[in-house]
């Protein structure tokens, strides 16, 4: 026929990325996909939303997916086993210990003898840092208090009609709690902080295997740069939260305030993160995780965190 | 031989009953009643509630999406499961040295926890619907396969030497002989089976797919959107209420009909 | 047919001792015993149906039973019973059906009818498989005399004129009488073959007083009455 | 025991119509009538296995029964198809056993047993129950003669001096004459009584003769052969 | 009536076949070549590393826990399901009118997600041991009834009417009449049961339970260790071999014997 359209420009590279559908990540790659910010750095952004942290893992080692979000302690103990996985930080939200309003707990020591739920289960890196926390301290967290594990979304149901002493969550779900007028009793921050450990260090990020770093690494800067230009809009453009409101389904006003503003708190310095710091961060997880954590990596293996380079 | 009182003659297929059509308003009252009682709509969501979540949703058109989407994967799993299992079920139950070796297996895969088989399918096969319905399909098959090999065990020896001496071919001794005699262990394989597969095939999409009532169910789960849960499960219920007395009970009906009329 | 067992063992009780016997294409032989000797256990092994003696059956061809009991299948009608196993069609099955008297139960499943009428179809589906060796348990029990009367007749004029070889099961004498060219008497534990009575009158003359004196003869007291003493 | 049947469909077909009967205690009757009449049924309507009739069923008291076909449970021992029938203790269960010719069988489930020695067990299951009304249907057949009239013998000496009503379903007319006070024919579609028949002589001296002249009054033919003309 | 060969009288247990007992030797055999065509430790561990992994666990006593706390919720589910399920299906396979009423409640809960079972009885009961029970009864329950209502629709009705007759006490016949005929019945929904318990057991352990094989491979997975998942998976898988060869085959072969002697 004579008549042609002008040559759609192709979409470029793709990086698809596994997560869970109405996660927190997902506030950024929305920001990202919205405002354009992959296409701009030269790659086209693929979200694959999933139902579980799990299904996320699988897509991922099954190479379904080349972008996981996951804490670099994992990436550490893959690489001691061998694999090549590498780190690219995200946020350095953590939580806490929270617990109901009006419950008299003013320190750890008060919740002894009673209930506390942990939603990432015996390996909670926020719990072995507040048992760390707790021993320094002089108390015993473990054996002192009676630790429930389960379901997040149902230890956080649970927290709210009352039925555990503290509650130790995600982040977002503590942020929702902070809504309904719990208090944090310690911060993991504060924790860290007089553990002498760097508060700093990002402990979420995004994880990709050693070789599509090396093969596309120009695609992996422009995602780092991508997601560094979406947590800019996100930290200083209020109309940037407004659209995102339906899918961070927030049940009311005060939880989205919590939700934005322990977002904001999350997000890293951008510094690259001190490898001593790191090194040090990790023996400590080493020592209260155990092999069960950390596998059989010892020490931090060196490579866990990625140079991008303008990061 | 007991002759219960019925018509002479084989009849033909009879309608849903009453207590059938009933039981959605009974459920529906019920469940009212107990979400009144318990006063927590969070928790306890209203079947208001719910069937307004259901009916946005059909109008976003998700619904369909998801509920098709599993139908599919059910269907499809449900299907090869039934095949397979009853073909091994039945050798094993027809023939002692097959039954000696296989046994061990049966009882090995009987047990491999779901999550097991369908996250490694899922990383030997790739996140792809062909592994998904493997998955299902390799945690049904051992199941079908124990209840159909019990079934053959139980094969009237009497009816098989009539059958031999008469010199009825296989698909005939199948058809007249075998298959008749194993519908109520079908029928229970199949019932059963279903509601299986449908549990596995949302533990499936929990872990590697991006539709399905399993996929939506996790997702709402973490939002702890009870409503929304229950508008999904209850869709599929119906579903498979629809399923039931559709399809099920009207064959079970037809295939037993001897048994009351004689 | 010839059928060779040299023993024939349940787990450890040999229930059959050496058994030589053949039935000639279009001959009837009658099978008479006492309760338990074996008699079905024998006609299982020449249908083929227990494998596990030691012996032979020889050239049986086709073969068609009564079992002693109906053993149909209750979840097929009347006529399919007869059709399936069969393969008739469907006007002979109409006129079998007839001929033994279940004229209009076609459609009745075995369970709606009375065990002689059971048993009545179970004799039909042999008749109509036109089989080379007919297998007969008991097949006239449990049916009223004129009833039994009828169904002899029939089966005697399914098996005129054709060569079909036919061992019938009876603890009626003057049946086997009647029926058979050979009365072979099993007895003995384990069973054997005791006597073997040889019927000469020609089939169509046999009568009542034939009859009796075949009785007679089969009979060791001699008696005419082979039924009850009760006192 | 009485019965009164006013009438008893299966589905549209009318198969009983008006009956009325009553067995007095001690007393034997026999019922005979063509296969399918509705002799099976009469009698699961006595024991009350059938109550979807028009009609009533007084005074049965406790009841055994004689099945058509054996109705053991294949899954114990013969002992314990006795036993947990009727209750009876280990001795006379052993005794039992060996009247209906079962010695040395007591631990053989029922399908290591022949038919007529499931029957058997299934006559002294009945025999052993020590019931009021005692309902037979066709006891003694699938039997050799000399067993058959054994069984006969076995079932009066049991019956004797004992107050049961007993019916016996038989098409056995010299087997009804020599065992029954009464013998009851049903006929007809939808089956009534057709004819009664007492039987005068007292039991003790019923003998072939007897019999014989019995059986020439039952017959409607008055022929002395009961058995097939195959003319 | 068909004699196979076999000795008479009633023989009593016999012992575990050597197919079985070759078993173990033949799947790790499998198991190392195939693991060695993979060549990939993280997706497809050797049963050499499981072995450590399995050994490693057992000597810090981890894995008794785990296994017994898992052991003691199926052993107390399936008791509970065995019990309740038998008696609602024997019911409702006897009794038209229930089996109508109950018919669609049955269907409903057969087809209710575990999930969202497990769910509810953890908020409404609390995050304990009698919840946890509680969700795998109720996911449990309606298909045992289901599959023992089949049962109870085939039971012979002339032996039933012998039963009647013959004035046998309910309990002789449960005992010599009902259950021997709902063996293979009970055999197959027993064996299915547990398998499906176990299945179930894993999803509770997920959602809110401390300890058990559920918990421990739902925390290896968090951290993709395949190997300590499969070694959880294979312990249990394990204790169910010894329970289906010491136990439940025993049992059955006892149960049956009539069968093969016949
Ligand atoms: N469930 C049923 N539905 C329809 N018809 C039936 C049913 N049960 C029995 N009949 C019919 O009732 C009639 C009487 O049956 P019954 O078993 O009482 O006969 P019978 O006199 O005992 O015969 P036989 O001597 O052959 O045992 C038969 O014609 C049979 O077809
Ligand atoms: N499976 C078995 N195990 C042990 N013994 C058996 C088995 N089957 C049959 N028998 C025995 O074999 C003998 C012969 O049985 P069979 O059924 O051949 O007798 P029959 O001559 O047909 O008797 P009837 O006239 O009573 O039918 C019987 O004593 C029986 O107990
Ligand atoms: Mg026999
Ligand atoms: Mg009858």
């Amino acid at each position: 026929s004579p008549i042609r359209g002008p040559i759609q420009a192709a979409d470029p590279d793709p990086i698809r990325i596994a997560v869970l559908k109405f996660g927190t990540v997902n506030w950024e790659l929305d920001t990202i996909l919205h405002n354009g910010l992959d296409k701009a750095n030269g790659f086209t952004l693929e979200v694959k939303p999933l139902a579980g942290s799990a299904a996320a893992k699988i897509a991922f080692e099954g190479g379904e997916a080349d972008i996981l979000v996951s804490d670099w302690i994992w990436v550490a103990r893959r690489r001691a086993t061998g694999a090549d996985l590498v780190f690219l930080p995200y946020s350095k939200s953590v939580g806490g210990v929270m617990v109901a309003g009006n419950s008299p707990a003013q320190t750890l020591a008060d919740l002894k003898h009673s209930k506390i739920a942990i939603a990432g289960g015996p390996l909670d890196k926020s719990w072995l840092i507040l048992q760390a926390y707790a021993l320094k301290n002089g108390m015993d967290l473990k054996t002192s208090t009676e630790q429930v594990f389960g379901a997040p979304p149902l230890l956080h149901q649970k927290a709210l009609t009352g039925e555990f002493g503290g509650i130790v969550n995600f982040w977002h779900y503590l942020a929702r709690l902070e809504a309904k007028g719990f208090r944090t009793l310690v911060s993991v921050n504060d924790a860290a902080r007089d553990l002498g450990l760097d508060p700093d260090i990002p402990l979420l990020g995004y994880v990709m295997k050693g070789d599509f770093v090396r093969e596309h690494a120009d695609r992996v800067r422009g995602f780092a740069a991508a997601s560094r230009a979406a947590k800019k809009i996100l930290e200083e453009d209020d109309t940037a939260w407004e659209r995102l409101r339906p899918i961070m389904k927030a049940e009311d006003d005060a939880a989205f305030e919590k939700l934005k503003a322990g977002f904001r708190a999350g997000i890293p310095d951008g510094q690259a993160v001190d490898p001593d710091a790191a090194a040090r961060f990790f023996n400590l997880m080493a020592q209260l995780g155990g092999e069960q954590l950390v596998g059989t990596a010892t020490t931090l293996p060196d490579g866990v965190f990625v140079d991008v380079g303008g990061w | 031989m007991s002759k219960p009182n019925n018509q002479g003659g084989a009849s033909g297929f009879s309608r849903i009953s009453p207590a059938a059509l009933l039981f959605p308003f009974l459920f529906i009252g019920v469940w009212y009643v107990a979400a009144g009682l318990a006063g927590n709509e969070t928790t306890f969501p209203s079947p208001v509630t719910v069937g307004k979540i259901i009916l946005a949703e059909a109008r976003s058109g998700a619904l369909f999406i998801h509920v098709g989407a599993t139908l599919a994967r059910v269907a499809a799993a449900f299907v090869i499961a039934m095949a397979v299992g009853c073909a091994i079920g039945l050798w094993m139950g027809r023939n002692r040295g097959i039954n000696r070796w296989g046994d061990p297996w049966l009882v090995f895969f009987l047990n491999m926890p779901a999550l097991v088989t369908i996250v490694l399918c899922y990383i030997w096969i790739g996140l792809t619907e062909a592994a998904a319905i493997t998955a299902v399909a390799i945690n049904k098959i051992p199941m079908v396969a124990v209840m159909m090999r019990e079934g053959a065990r139980t094969l009237d020896p009497g009816l098989n030497d009539m059958a031999r001496v008469f010199r009825m071919t296989p698909a005939a001794r199948l058809a007249h002989v075998v298959i008749p005699q194993l519908a109520p262990h079908f029928a229970s394989a199949g019932r059963a089976g279903i509601a299986l597969i449908w549990k596995i095939v949302l533990v499936v999409e929990l872990l590697g797919a991006s539709t399905g009532v399993g996929f939506q169910i996790h997702t709402y789960f973490q939002l702890f959107d009870v409503g929304a849960v229950l508008a999904y499960a209850l869709s599929f219920i119906i579903v498979m209420l629809v399923v039931e007395y559709l399809i099920l009970q009207p064959w079970e009906r037809h295939a037993s009909r001897w048994r009351n009329a004689g | 047919m010839q059928v060779e067992v040299r023993h024939k063992k349940f787990g450890g009780a040999q229930i059959l001792d050496w058994i030589e016997m053949s039935v000639g294409a279009g001959e009837i032989v009658a099978l008479t015993g006492p309760s338990g000797i074996g008699k079905t256990t024998l006609l299982r092994i020449i249908a083929g149906l227990d494998r596990d003696f030691e012996g032979a059956v020889t050239d049986p061809g086709r073969i068609a039973m009564v079992f002693q009991s109906p053993t149909l299948m209750p979840w097929r009608s009347a006529a399919d019973n007869l059709r399936l196993t069969t393969g008739a069609e469907r006007a002979s099955i109409d006129r079998l059906l007839d001929e033994v008297g279940l004229e209009g139960k076609a459609k009745f499943f075995p369970g709606q009818l009375s065990l002689g009428q059971q048993r009545r179809l179970a004799l039909a589906r042999a008749l109509a498989a036109n089989p080379a060796t007919l297998l007969m348990d008991e097949p006239f029990i449990s049916l009223d005399e004129e009833t039994a009367a009828r169904m002899r007749r029939l089966t005697m004029k399914v098996l005129e004129g054709r060569r079909i070889a036919t061992l019938i099961v009876t603890h009626d004498l003057v049946e086997a009488a009647t029926l058979a060219d050979r009365v072979v008497m099993l007895g003995g534990r384990p069973a054997a073959i005791e006597t073997i009575v040889p019927i000469t009158t020609p089939r169509a003359r046999r009568d009542a007083v034939t009859e009796a004196a075949a009785l007679r003869a089969l009979t060791p007291g001699g008696a005419g009455n082979a039924h009850g003493n009760l006192t």
